[in-house]
């Protein structure tokens, strides 16, 4: 009966999937109770793609090509996770250049798989000519080291996934 | 002056009025057909009435539907804008019958202008130049050599029954004449069983160079200089400018002098242009437009001017604002016109906008009726807006013209701003180095190899 | 049953996809219980009233009001009902000003409740000094007359409806 | 030339060096916090850096970060535009000690201008008119009578160890003096136990009165003649206008050739402006602000060169690319602020564009960072685009500006935009009959009566 029910939603779910991209969607939103009440709350919606109006980068007077500007909305490819959003993500706090060891030709402060205790530098971020140490900001192993050595980083910017 | 005006147009050109209409305390009343029930111009104006149904016959181009909306809003004058009933004689003279006014010359001149060869004949006579020829057949070379060495090599002979390329030979010198002459007069012979022939003066990489002229219909009248619109697909403008990059300030006043004292004798009222074929410092009159042009912005911007509320000045029985002296040129300006057409064939491409984003800044002038969520209807024209920029040079405006393409976003439908960018890359269109001929071989050039 | 269910559901939330493409809303939100009381919620939104640019209509120099601009959008107060939509109306086929009666003085053609045949004149569109006799397109009873002895009419307005 | 320069601000003046940036061909590196990810500067400049939290202490204002995006980014220059940074001396410093080139002028003289008592000083010497005062204590009457003859009544009395208008008192004419002086002393004495009282010329309706500079620090600078910006609310100014309607040309040719010679002879570097209240005539120097104004789109539309383009030449060691000479006004422009702001009370409304659509046509520009969709975050100033309109005469103009103003759509949060067409209503708008006290008066008048 449970597979039956599973089947069902399968089919619905796909239904609702299709009229999504038939009707140019961004939104379907289906609320159901199947108790005794069996109630339902929908909700459809299709944003106007509005907030991206994305100019065409042009710095004049090179030359331009004869192709059509870039799509100027949806053209942002989708990371499949984004690591800024990881619970373990440690992020840059300023902007700067990354830097993996304390000096050249050393060792780098750490490796995936590295085990750090609070407070040990992860790497350097340099801004204005010094050299900040990034400190682990728990006890914790290095899962994903997400800069490589010398790359600019933003502020904000995911360095290191720590678990 | 009047209360209330009447547009009969619609797009862009009907928004360009409404706003000079504001600008001067006039109340505007737009016309639109059943299709453009939600277009800008609609949405812009004090009033508005529904005239006809989508079809431009029955409502754009009909004649007692837009007398008759005048009537009932009490409209007093008319501007037809460019296209449509703007250049029609006879709505000028039934605007007249029903005590209205016609923002425009007189009937009489957009008629002679309206003809080519009462055109050509007028023109003549009032001292503007035109193509020289041999004004009907040439009996013998001699004749032939004589006419040639008046009027310049090269020179075209064709036949007088001729056609589509048949009996027509180039001479490109003195020495080239006989065998033009011979050759031309026995393909005419051969093709239409005529051998009378007429020469021409042939002109092999002309620009089109148009004045803009403005009378008062009293005898008096002002040029505004020329722009330069030899950028042309299929005889339709594509990218014009003023003032015209080979123009140098003597031609321009001497092309303009006579152009505004032809205008002057005419008697004309209103905005005119005078087109000309240009080669080597000589002008060809072609043809005169008895109204306000697309293009009119670049003039509008070198000079300071608002061209639309001169027309309404002049309708209205007042003097010019401007002398001749007052007007001076100051900068270059370029004009894009963006249409909703797919490249490379330049075929239609209506839809809704989804996204309309303008280009602001210094000296970006966007005239367009778009707005986003606005769905450009099938039965009319496809020019969408004109981005006109203004700079102290034209570096200066080249420059400013890429980067206001760059900003601009019209996203829904296919628009011919890939072509202005790919344009800018064009060294002749940097330099200025263009004519007629110019863009049809390179979108031949460019899309055939692609 | 659940299946009938909810094919009877997505065929419904189509419905309502199909309603928010064809009618440019961005929003429709449903709530409905199948309970005893078998209540329906329907919420319609339109909160991108995108097509909407409506400029202040500002003849110069003219004093202005201090009040804020007229609301942009939203602003035409929705008809209860569009007589030109109406199956028994009798629209101007041209702009014109109407009139009621063949001469001044003179009784009207119509008047609500007069019986028609097909061509029977209903009333006058004047336009450019032309007396246009507007016929009746079929047989018929004058249920309403929606325009007034000297009125302007559009192109399409409804005149008379018909039934 | 440089090749890439970073923009150290946000908003319409971020977008506005950007495009100064792309007409010459220079690369753009935007920064911005993370409120601003979805920006208008962010998306339109060539390359783009986080570079703090929301808070502009953290961000648009910490020095380490914008150097550090500089390197990061190989940026060769900073443009700081208005507000932020663009006074700071400390930051002139720190980017050239990291071999960059700051787009403003030296330190040294936005150090010199930053302080109110050193700034009259040196613009005192410079030759500069200043407000008339007795440089001290007035000892007797007798002293304060030769100077009120001196400078001409009225003249306002005031304790030098006073504040808050006590011991503060105006003498209309000589008659006047004697009760002025004795009471300003009495009031003095018991309100802070010092009778000192110093004698300074009193303005009754002055007017704000601008005049731009440009200098290429080698000692040559031009003036780019005066604003009129006396309309304000709390020393804000919202609606600015050029040429003055109250300068005469003999005026702003004496005025302007001071301030040029004073800019020239101080070696100063790129935009500057020297404010001034005005009266009768006279300019009496209040502050020079050593950046690009808010409004200086308003001497750009008049003179017909770009302000930005001009500061990266001379920050490039480049000459102005125009001597005093070629710049001749024409016309007249008008600039009004539009403020997410709601009236009265003029309270920040931050929140999302639901439509918004920019006024276009014959001499109309439009300077804003929004779109559609934008959300204005709540952490920075309120403004959210400047309308400058450029018209004939100063008639046209308002003319314009209505007409621009009734096309301006920004939905989705209030704006400033109701003021301006109340204004365009009022006669001494009309007129140009105004002082920097007008606008607080007719707000109050408007305000309280409602």
């Amino acid at each position: 009966m449970s597979n039956d029910r599973h089947d069902a939603d399968v089919a619905f779910i796909k239904a609702l999937a299709e009229l999504l991209r038939e009707n140019d969607l961004t939104e379907l939103r289906v609320k159901r109770d199947f108790g005794e009440d069996d109630s339902l709350d929908v909700q459809v919606s299709r944003n106007q793609p509005v907030a991206a109006p994305a100019p065409v980068a042009a710095p004049a007077p090179a030359p331009v090509a004869a192709a059509p500007a870039a799509p100027a909305a949806a053209s942002e490819p989708e990371m499949p996770e984004d690591p800024a959003a990881h619970p373990g993500a440690v992020t840059s706090p300023m902007v700067g250049t990354v830097y993996m060891q304390p000096e050249p030709g050393t060792p780098s402060f750490i490796a995936v798989g590295s085990t750090v205790s609070e407070g040990d530098t992860l790497l350097i971020v340099e801004a204005m000519k010094t050299m900040n140490h990034i400190p682990a900001p728990r006890a914790g192993t290095v899962k994903r080291i997400l800069v490589e050595d010398g790359a600019p980083v933003e502020y904000g910017a995911p360095l290191v996934i720590l678990e | 002056m009047f209360d209330k005006i009447l547009i009969a147009n619609r797009g862009e050109i009907a928004l360009r009025v409404i706003r000079a209409c504001r600008e001067m305390g006039i109340a505007s009343v737009a016309v639109h057909s059943t299709a453009d029930a939600d277009a800008m111009h609609v949405r812009m104006a004090d009033e508005t009435i529904c005239i006809g149904p989508a079809s431009s016959t029955d409502s754009y181009l009909s004649i007692p539907a837009i007398i008759s909306a005048c009537e009932v809003t009490g409209a007093e004058a008319i501007h037809p804008g460019y296209g449509f009933l703007s250049e029609n004689a006879r709505f000028v003279q039934v605007v007249e019958d029903h005590g209205l006014t016609f923002i425009g010359p007189r009937a009489e001149h957009i008629r002679v202008m309206g003809d080519k060869i009462s055109a050509k004949e007028t023109m003549k006579k009032l001292g503007v130049p035109c193509v020289p020829g041999s004004e009907g057949g040439v009996p013998d070379l001699e004749t032939a050599m004589q006419l040639g060495a008046e009027m310049g090599y090269p020179v075209i002979v064709k036949a007088t029954a001729g056609g589509g390329g048949r009996g027509m030979k180039v001479a490109q010198s003195a020495e080239d004449m006989q065998r033009a002459f011979q050759t031309a007069r026995a393909e005419a012979k051969a093709a239409f069983g005529n051998d009378e022939v007429y020469i021409e003066k042939y002109l092999q990489k002309p620009r089109h160079i148009e004045i803009q002229v403005f009378g008062d219909g009293k005898g008096n009248a002002v040029h505004l200089g020329e722009r330069d619109c030899s950028l042309q697909r299929r005889h339709q403008k594509v990218f014009e400018e003023a003032p015209g990059p080979e123009i140098t300030p003597e031609n321009r006043a001497r092309i303009g002098k006579i152009c505004a004292d032809a205008v002057a004798e005419l008697g004309y009222a209103g905005a005119g242009t005078i087109e000309f074929l240009y080669e080597d410092g000589e002008f060809y009159f072609i043809e005169m437009n008895t109204r306000l042009q697309v293009e009119h912005p670049v003039t509008e911007a070198i000079f300071g001017v608002d061209l639309v509320r001169e027309q309404i000045r002049v309708a209205a029985g007042q003097p010019l604002s401007f002398t001749q002296d007052d007007l001076q040129i100051l900068g270059h300006a370029i004009e894009v016109r963006i249409n909703a057409e797919k490249l490379p064939n330049f075929s239609p491409s209506p839809g809704q906008i989804t996204q309309y984003h303008a280009p602001g800044g210094l000296g970006v002038r966007m005239d367009s009726a778009l707005y986003q969520g606005y769905k450009i209807p099938p039965y009319y024209d496809s020019l969408i807006g004109k981005l006109i920029v203004h700079g102290r040079d034209r570096p200066e405006a080249l420059a400013r013209l890429h980067r206001a393409l760059g900003e601009l976003i019209v996203d829904g439908v296919d628009t011919t701003v890939p072509l202005f960018h790919a344009l800018l890359a064009e060294r002749d269109i940097l330099t200025g180095d263009y004519n007629i001929h110019w863009l049809e071989k390179w979108l031949e050039r460019t899309f055939e190899q692609g």
